[in-house]
Parts: structure tokens; C-alpha cells; sequence
């Protein structure tokens, strides 16, 4: 039960599971079966499920998510692989214009129960097209979910209540962490879509992050912890709806709050996290907000221009410590 | 141009003859106060009407059956009278009333009716197409025999949208009928200013799609066609292309001042109008006499007059009520 | 000189000058020819410069935007119309990996001299596609600049500097504003694309905005002085870079800040301004910072929805008063 | 699959012909290099290798003139050296140094040339087709008679990118080429799996574009097609498309297990390789003997080992220039 898996191993079981459990899911994408999925998610099911449900796409962004779209209208659970969220851009119209908007706009009469799937992120040296964090946008859309597992428990259990979900919910997966191994706690077998949770609990700050920077920042806070700061890590998990109280909660305990957010600076989601902290939590604030984001750069190729563009634990630490009157 | 194939008889029994006139008729006299009701400030938004080209709506959708799927443009009120829903919703939803066919949500751009398979109502042009292809999906993974029938104009085959789905639909083989409405203009850009390839179904061809390309103002031939063309997809499960040629005798939309063409050339179309091609036939065929003419254009303004009431009555969706249908009720 | 003029007829002759001051330059776009343009800031330009300069496109918003990048690499001044920012997104690829990164990737090889002009915002009853404010998702991109005229002498002034720039610079022009009267101050004539500007000036509450919102600003303002309460109100006009020097000034001599932003409330472009608020001029505040935006849904048709959709004069007024311990 | 073809004579003269061979070892023995630096951790991020490809960038972009412009894929290393960018630079910017063509910001995805002008290097599967027509429409503006040429995978064909691309550039009359190296996959996607139409020519014609198909593992056959073609749009000004019919004997990137074709159809592919095709036939025609070839070789290896140490010896980009090149400088 408890042994050893990766991130990778973890969705592809949640997956599994899911094509197993309802014959109206099926998987899209490009080289999804076939090749077995540019991040292996789906390795071996072509061979399992046959083509028409492991359904390898053309280049076709815009047309084979929309065609989710419609076979989710049409009564059927897709779940679309939209290889990268770089090649999503050339897909937004269906999903803001289509999927976010169908319910509505019909007056509530149509459903659309598609489950998008992204890898996102850098960190992997492949330069200013292939390494966006572009979650945030996808965040800001009334009518979508946006989820970002970053834990093993995460990655295994919440493909089913986003299939379960009758509205359209989109999946970030950080590209880094598919290789990340460890062992399931079982928790995921509850894995909800509505909450944040605390990671970390502390008491004189508040790190709020998600996705890849889970880590980055965990690994910030232990640091501190050496240095005698009790930090709180907060990993968001779900991107929209955010669970605002759990935030809100945690700042009234800690009095100070930094966000870590892969996307860029300017117009990022931790500048929505942060304004709903200086709008509900104000009072609760003993000193200003901070983040630590992605320098306003594309995403140079060269590993020490990548990293320093990139949010990295040393600056989260430095942060945290500025912020209490500590560098 | 359509050919002008004025005394060409109705190969079609008498009695869907008559239903294809009168859906036309009801087809324009419910625009027609539509163009009235906006000017008067009643409805307002986008509204794009499909007078001239009703033969193209009513013919195809009357080859339709209940199961079948429907996917439309901005330009659809016809679509949707045709498909059976009612002028009451339709002409509420223009006035953004409860009572509408998306309950006042949507307007004259997004007319939607699960009830009839009406998936609207899709103000970007080609935006429907990716939607049509998953619809058509949906229904051969389930083994539903449906077929889904989607409408756009000419100028939305420049869209990569065309492409992408056109190519998904044919690899996939999916039972999809793209019906292109070629009216020869996209608000102002005429078809060889916009397509280096002006035959339309040398386009189709390209992915390997069967294709028709039929007159578009004579509703007989639309019928005809679109059978063809809904059989063969049901049969074969694959798609299908048709081009009906036709005109649109008003602007694109309510703001357009119309400097891209000639009167002529609108005054010569309107010689070709749907509904005087299938009456002068029927007329000659001795199927239908100015008398019953007069009585389905009565009764199709009566239906508009009620559903004017309908709409006028109707209330307005409390304010309370605005972020409603956003998400499913939890 | 100081005639009556409108928005459009501003953006009219702006257009005008360019193209006759410099050949580099044409329109391209949907139907800016012989349609006259579908706002019609083009309308007579086909006849007066000719098809080769002001271009009929297809629907292709894909290509021809990216033709117009290409163009402006190959040493043209395109200025492409988008007719409006909702369908944008079939060409954010381009803009986002493209325009925006040439120069980087490149080592600083190549500029992008483009100008991209589109239509954006609600308020005319066009429903849940047609009434998108995605402005801040372009303000988020690092290689791009973005502008939003709000008064007629930017919507005169601003074109000239935009192609000037040796960069990709979007304009916004706020649907409803091209039919607004009044006349020009001479001060477009020097109108930069680097400032924010203060269109009030007022001691108690700072209220930001940009677009569309400035004239319900400006009445919200206007009725709160008849309440007794002074407002200055801050037109952001260039929404990247922002120019966070005259916001954090203002605030520092108010003390609050409301942020008035048509986009959806939940990662808006308002967002990023109150976070550089609470991350710069914490200190400054007297009060939590707070956001007039729109509601969280696709805008729905009928004008009483909609309405109650969008940020209007009212609920800015009772922002403020509510900041100000006075509702 | 290309036609055995393989002691045709070569119609070209001889120095020429030498040339084009030398091309394509010395962009054999620069990406050999490069996958084994792959291997060592010295090169990162994606890596595309164009073994088995060589002939088309060669014996195409050697119909170009240095007016001309590139646009290119992720797969570009071969089209740059061709082009004249320096193997120092490139190799330079595979190790993201600051010597590298695009200042080490790039990698392999990302090589850009202006000198050249060999606008890269674009990551994005289509993303370079609508950047060529605009760069055809600045020359043609500027009255430069210049051609564009722009090189995509068959995979790229299903892109929305190419669709409208194409329509713009044959209804524009446009001065591009559009070079399509058909590699018979994308990534994984064998071509009949993401076309429903396989004819490539064939699709190109639906934008009323002339289409050549051509054996891209002969690089003779690719140049004469290729001069045709560029020598036909500087002439009409007019786009062109063609497909050479290719093969890439590496996987698809560093990362791909290649499970979704045989190692029978690559070894038999490897028989028609692009520089065992033309050494064959120059060796029969007594323009080329062992000693010459090894000659060529040993230079090509001497290249690229100097741009090893090159790139080796190269500085970084300071930390402190991170955020230069986003903007003009004031
Ligand atoms: C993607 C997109 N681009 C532009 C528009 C603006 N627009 C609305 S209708 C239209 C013309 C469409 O022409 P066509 O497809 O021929 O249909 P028709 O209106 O003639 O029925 C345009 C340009 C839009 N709605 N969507
Ligand atoms: C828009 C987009 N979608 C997906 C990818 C991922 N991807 C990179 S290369 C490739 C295959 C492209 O095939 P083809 O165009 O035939 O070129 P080839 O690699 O065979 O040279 C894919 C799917 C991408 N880079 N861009
Ligand atoms: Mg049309
Ligand atoms: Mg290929």
C-alpha cells in the first residue's frame, strides 16, 4: 500500500482508475497513446483501452479542445491533454469563450464536465516559449476550476472529483515534478477540489504557494526553522475557487503573508492572493506583503540565467527574514 | 450567382412544400420585427439578420431528425424557429426576459434549447466548428446514430478553426454535416477578397470531405441536398460538406452601413428571394393560390404578434439572480 | 483648433498623421478597408491610401496578427486592428511567443516595432463572448507594452509614440468611448506612453483606474465632493509598465486607495495595482485597499444584468464611503 | 517511401555538388556532437536532431540568395549552418554562452542570425508560418525581391497556423516558400494518423498554391526543386509549396522511446541516407573519391571540434544582464 511511487505513477493510476471506472471518460491528445504521452502519464493505455479512448490528436489545439468541449456537452467525461500550457494559448477561445461560458450563457441548460489537463512551468532550460505559468489566466475565468496537485496525494486524487464535477476544471502538473517520488498517505482517497491546505503549520508568517513552488518553499520554511522563524506553508491546491479563508485564517495567526508564484510578477496570481489579503486581512497585517515571483523576463535558455529568473528558496528565505527586520 | 430557375417544379410532396414556405415566411416576418423592435430600443446587442437566406435554414433543418444535433452562428434565430423553438422563447430571449430560450442570459447571439438539441448560438465566428466535431463525437462513442449539423458562413472558413476541425472531423470520421452558408460576404469582405481559393468545396476536398455545392435561395434544392448529404453521414458515419449560395438582403448587423456593395447588385438578389422562388412554383403547380398564401403570412404574423406579447409580458430575471448558472448548483 | 471632436475622429487623424508621415506604416485588420472599419476609425481611409496600405484581412486572427509581427521584423511600422480583444485570444500565441520574446531570444537581434489596436470592455448588451476586458492578461507579459486611452487627447496623442517604440505595443480602446465628444487640449501633442496621470487631484482617497472606468470614476468623484469627501482620481493610461511612482505618491498623500478595473474581480489587472500598494506604500495606508470590478460572471445580456455586472459610479461611491467609516 | 534512386547522375556542377556534401557531413558530425554533449550534460533543455534530414535545409536553402529569409522550427541547427552562421556560434549558444548566435538566451530551440537574416528558431509547431508571410509582405512592401522561405514539419500541417497562413500568402501573392519537410511523423504521430488528407500537395492546391513533392534524401533533387520554386516566387512574386519527403533516423527529441515505429523501418530508411546517396553516385561519376570524402570529413570534424572549444572557452552571461533585451534599451 504504502510504497514508494512518483507523481508520474500517481496520475497515471488516477487515471487508470477513472477509464476503468466509467465507460463515458476517455483521454485526447496529441501523443497521447501511441507514444505514450510526452510526460508517460498514459504509457501502456493505448494498448489497454484501444484507440478510441486513448485518442491521439493531430497538431490541432484549438480544434481537439474544442471537440472535448463538445463530447463533454454531448454527455460524454473527456479528459484532454493539452500537451503544455504553451501550446493552451492557441486553445484559449475555446475554453474562456465555450467551456467557461456555455452554462451561462444557456441560461443553465448545458453542462459541460470536461477535465483539461496541462504540465506547467520551468526549470528545465527550454527557453522563452516552452516554460510559461500561465495557471493564473485560466484563474481568472468565471466558470472554470482551476487545480494545481503538487503532492503525490494530490496528483492521485483529484482526477476523480474533477471528473465528478459537472463544470469544466483544469489541471496545471508542474513539469518538474513528475520524476518526484515518494509514498502515498492514503489521504488522497478524500482528496477534495474545494480546499488549501497547510503543509506546514507556523506561527510568524504565512508562505502561500502552489504547484512546483510547494517545494521550494517548503524547503524555504525548514530553513527558517533553523534560523528560529516559524513559517506556515500554505499550498493553495485549487487556483480558482481560492479558499480564501484558509488564507485569511492563517494570516490572522501569522500577521504577515509572502506569496511564491512561478508566473511573472506583474499581473500575477499571487497579486490576486495578496489583494484579497490587504482587502479582508488588513488588520490582521503587521507589516506590507511581499512575493516572490519569475523576474519580468521570457525565460532565458542558460541554466544560472533560468535560475535567477525563477523564484528559488534562498529568496523566499531572504524575503521572510527582510520582512521581519532580520538581513 | 444562383441560377435563376424560376417555374423549375417541387419535387417534394405538396404538404412539406407548404411547411418549407411557411417556416420561411415565419423566418422573415419574425425578423422583420425584429428590425423594427430594435430600432424601437427593444432589443438591443448584436443583431444579425438572415433575411434572404432562409431557404438555406429551413431546407437543411427540416432534414433533420429529434436526435440530431444543431450548431449554429450569431445568425441563427431561423435555425432555431425551424428546429421548433418557439417564436415565444426566441423573441423573449431577443428582449432578454426570464421566459427566454436561454432565459434572457444569452440574447439574439446565443439562442440555445437542450430540448431540441439547439446548441446556439456562437458569436465567434468559427467557434462552433471544434464544438460540432465533439458533439458529433460524443454521439458515435455512444452509438447515438445522430448526426450534427453545423452552420457558419464563407468567412469563417479562413479560421484555423475551419481547418482543425474539418481535418479531426474526416481522420476521426465523425458524423458532422458542415453546412456553409455562403453569402458571399463577411461583413464587408467579399469571398475572393478573403479566399485565395474561391470554390469552396475545392476546400473540402482537401480533407477528403464529400462535397455539394447548391443553390441556396431555392429551399427545394436545399432540401434535396441536405438529405443527401444527412443520409450519407448517417449511413457512412462520416462528414460531410455542402455549400449552399446565397445572399443576405440586409446589412451584416444593425451598424453597417453597407459601402462594400451596390444596391444593384442587392436589388438583383432580391429578385431570387426564397420565398417568391417557392411560391412562383407552387403557384404554377396549382399547390398554392394567393389565398393560402395570404393565410400563412397572416398566420405567421400572428405567431410574431404573440410572441411580441409573450415577450413584453414576460418578467425580467431578478438582479439577485446574477451570478446564477455560472457553476452547477452545488 | 479647439473644435468638437470625438474619440474616434481623434483616433481618426492620429491614424492619418501616421500614414502620412511615414510610408513604413499601414492598417491591416478585418474590414478597416472598405467596410470603413467596424468602429469606423478607418472609415475613407481605403479610398484616400489604397488596399496595399490599409489592408483588408480575412478571419484569421492567427495569421494576420503574426503577419504583422513578421512585418514589423521585415523593418515595416504595421499597426494591426484586432477589431476586438475577444478575439484576441485566437492570436495571443503569436503576441505572447512571438512579439513579445523576439527581441530577447534573439540576444537582442531583432525589434518588433508593431502596434496592435483593439477594441475592448462591455456595456452594449453584446453578451458573455463579446464583452471581455482582457487587457491585464497583456499587461502580464514581460516584452510587450500596453496603453489604454481614456481621454480624447490620448486617443489623439498616443499613436505617435506607440510606433515610435521599437517595441510591441497594444492599445486599448474602450468600446464604449469612440462616439464621446469633446475637444482636444493641445496636450496630445506631447502625449507620452510612460506616465499615469492624475485627472483629479484630491486629498482623502485615491482612485485608480483606466479606460472605460475613468468617467464613472470621475462622476463617482464628483459626487462624493458633493458629499464632502475629496478624491483624486489616478488614469493609469499605460497599463505596462505601470508607473507605480504616481500611485504610490497619491496614496502617500491619501492614505486609501480603491481600484476601479472592468476586468473579472479574481486576478484582475486591479490586483496588481493593490499589491504594489501593499507591498510599497503598506505604510501609507489607513485603511484595507479595495477593488470595484466587475462580478464574477460570463456579462450576461439584458442591460439590468449587465449592469449589475460592471463597476458603476454608485458602487464606487459606496466604496468609498463604506473605506471612509461613512455608509 | 523516397524512390531507390540510387546512382542517377548528378546534374550539377561538380563543386557545387561538393558543397552540397560537405553541408550535409558537416551537419552530421555537428549534431552527433551535439547529442553525445546532450548525453554529457552540456547541452540541456530540448534537442532536435535533423540526422537523416540533412539534404533538405541543405539543397534548399542553397537555392536562396542572401537577401532571402528563413524562418525556421526547433529543429534548426542544420538550416543555420547552411544559412552561414558560424559553427562556433551555434555551438556557442547549444551551451547557452554568450558568444552563442542569439547571446546563449536561445539553446538549440532558438538560433536566430540577423546578419543572415535567419529568423530562428520558433518552438511553437506552426508558430513560424504567420512571422514568414509578414516578413514576404515587409519585402514585398519594400519592393526587395526577396524570398521567404519557411521550413515546418508535416506534423505543422494541422495547425490552424498553416491553414491561414497559406490563404494569406497565395491571396496576398506573397513571396514565400513554404518548405515542408515531411519526416512521415510528429513526434509519435505517424502522418496518416493526423491527416485525413496524406496528400500534402494536395492540400496546398486548396489555397490555389503551386505544390512540388519531392525525394528529400536527395539533396540534388531537392536543390533543382527548390531552385525551381524560389526562382518561380522571385519571378511572380507569388507563394509556392514544397513537400519533400524525408526521414528522421534519431528519435524525436532527447526524451522519445520511439515506440511507435520499428527499427526495420528506420534501418531501412538509413539505406537511402541523404550522404550515402549522394558519395554513391559522385563516386560512380568520379567526382568524389574515398580520400576526398575523408578529407570533408575530417574538416567537418575539425569544425565542429573547434566550436566545442569555442563554446567551451565562451563567458557566460552575467546574472546582473538577466532582464536585458526585454525591451529596447532607452
Ligand atoms: C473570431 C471572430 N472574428 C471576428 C468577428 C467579427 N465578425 C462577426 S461576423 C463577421 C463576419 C463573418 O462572416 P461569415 O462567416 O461569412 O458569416 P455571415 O456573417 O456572412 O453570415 C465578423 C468579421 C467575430 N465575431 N469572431
Ligand atoms: C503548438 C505546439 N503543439 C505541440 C508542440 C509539441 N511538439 C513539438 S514538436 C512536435 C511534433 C511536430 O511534428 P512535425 O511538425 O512533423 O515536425 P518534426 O518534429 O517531425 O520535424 C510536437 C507535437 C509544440 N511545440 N507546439
Ligand atoms: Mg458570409
Ligand atoms: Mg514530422
Amino acid at each position: 500500500m504504502n510504497a514508494k511511487t512518483t507523481y508520474r505513477e500517481a496520475l497515471r493510476e488516477a487515471h487508470r482508475d477513472a477509464l476503468l471506472a466509467d465507460p463515458r471518460v476517455f483521454l485526447m491528445g496529441e501523443d497521447v497513446g501511441k507514444y505514450g504521452g510526452s510526460y508517460a502519464v498514459s504509457k501502456g493505455f493505448f494498448e489497454e483501452f484501444g484507440a478510441d479512448r486513448i485518442r491521439d490528436t493531430p497538431l490541432s489545439e484549438l480544434a481537439f479542445v474544442g471537440a472535448g468541449i463538445g463530447a463533454a456537452l454531448g454527455g460524454m467525461r473527456p479528459i484532454v491533454e493539452v500537451m503544455t500550457v504553451n501550446f493552451s494559448l492557441l486553445a484559449l477561445d475555446q475554453i474562456v469563450n465555450n467551456a467557461a461560458t456555455l452554462r451561462h450563457m444557456s441560461g443553465g441548460q448545458f453542462s459541460i464536465p470536461l477535465v483539461i489537463r496541462m504540465t506547467t512551468g520551468a526549470g528545465r532550460q527550454l527557453a522563452a516559449q516552452h516554460s510559461h505559468s500561465f495557471e493564473g489566466w485560466y484563474a481568472h475565468v468565471p466558470g472554470l476550476k482551476v487545480l494545481a496537485p503538487a503532492t503525490l496525494d494530490d496528483a492521485r486524487g483529484m482526477l476523480a472529483p474533477a471528473l465528478a464535477d459537472p463544470d469544466p476544471v483544469l489541471i496545471f502538473e508542474h513539469a518538474l515534478l513528475y520524476n518526484m517520488e515518494g509514498e502515498l498517505t492514503g489521504y488522497w482517497k478524500h482528496a477534495d477540489i474545494r480546499k488549501a491546505s497547510v503543509r506546514r503549520a507556523g506561527t510568524q508568517v504565512s508562505l502561500i504557494t502552489y504547484g512546483g513552488s510547494l517545494w521550494k518553499t517548503l524547503d524555504a520554511a525548514q530553513e527558517l526553522a533553523a534560523q528560529g522563524i516559524d513559517a506556515e506553508v500554505i499550498d493553495l491546491r485549487v487556483l480558482r475557487p481560492l479558499d480564501t479563508e484558509t488564507i485569511l485564517s492563517s494570516v490572522s495567526k501569522t500577521h504577515r503573508a509572502v506569496v511564491i508564484d512561478e508566473g511573472w510578477k506583474t499581473g500575477s496570481l499571487a497579486a490576486e492572493i495578496c489583494t484579497c489579503i490587504a482587502e479582508e486581512g488588513f488588520y490582521d497585517l503587521d507589516a506590507p506583503l511581499a512575493r516572490v515571483c519569475t523576474e519580468e523576463v521570457p525565460i532565458p535558455y542558460p541554466k544560472h540565467l533560468e535560475d535567477a529568473a525563477l523564484p528559488q528558496t534562498p529568496k523566499i528565505v531572504a524575503t521572510v527574514k527582510r520582512m521581519l527586520g532580520q538581513s | 450567382m444562383s441560377g435563376v430557375i424560376p417555374l423549375k417544379p417541387v419535387n417534394l410532396p405538396r404538404e412539406l412544400a407548404l411547411k418549407l414556405l411557411t417556416d420561411m415566411v415565419r423566418i422573415r416576418r419574425f425578423e422583420e420585427a425584429c428590425a423594427r423592435l430594435y430600432g424601437d430600443g427593444r432589443i438591443r446587442g448584436f443583431l444579425h439578420l438572415y433575411i434572404g437566406e432562409e431557404a438555406v435554414a429551413v431546407g437543411a433543418i427540416r432534414a433533420l431528425t429529434p436526435q440530431d444535433a444543431i450548431v449554429a452562428t450569431y445568425r441563427e434565430h431561423g435555425h432555431a424557429l425551424t428546429r421548433g423553438v418557439s417564436a415565444n422563447a426566441i423573441m423573449a430571449e431577443m428582449f432578454g426576459k426570464q421566459t427566454g430560450c436561454s432565459h434572457g442570459r444569452g440574447g439574439s447571439m446565443h439562442l440555445f434549447d437542450a430540448a431540441t438539441r439547439f446548441y446556439g448560438g456562437n458569436a465567434i465566428v468559427g467557434g462552433g466548428l471544434p464544438l460540432a466535431t465533439g458533439l458529433a463525437l460524443a454521439d458515435k462513442l455512444q452509438q447515438k446514430h445522430a448526426v450534427t449539423a453545423c452552420f457558419f458562413g464563407e468567412g469563417a472558413m479562413a479560421e484555423g478553426a475551419f481547418h482543425e476541425s474539418l481535418n479531426l472531423a474526416a481522420l476521426w470520421q465523425l458524423p458532422v454535416v458542415f453546412f456553409c452558408e455562403n453569402n458571399l460576404y463577411a461583413m464587408g469582405t467579399a469571398l475572393a477578397r478573403s479566399e485565395s481559393q474561391t470554390d469552396l468545396c475545392a476546400k473540402a476536398a482537401a480533407y477528403q470531405l464529400p462535397a455539394l455545392r447548391v443553390d441556396g435561395m431555392d429551399v427545394v434544392a436545399v432540401h434535396e441536398a441536405a438529405r443527401t448529404a444527412v443520409q450519407t453521414v448517417r449511413d457512412t458515419g462520416k462528414p460531410y460538406f455542402v455549400e449552399f449560395q446565397t445572399y443576405r438582403f440586409r446589412a451584416h448587423s444593425m451598424f453597417d452601413a453597407e459601402l462594400y456593395r451596390d444596391k444593384a447588385e442587392v436589388e438583383e438578389w432580391k429578385k431570387h428571394g426564397p420565398i417568391h422562388n417557392l411560391t412562383g412554383r407552387l403557384k404554377v403547380m396549382a399547390w398554392l393560390t394567393e389565398e393560402d398564401f395570404q393565410t400563412i403570412d397572416a398566420e405567421a404574423l400572428r405567431e410574431v404578434d404573440a410572441a411580441i406579447a409573450f415577450a413584453e409580458a414576460s418578467p425580467w430575471e431578478p438582479v439577485e439572480t446574477l451570478t446564477r448558472d455560472v457553476y452547477a448548483a452545488p
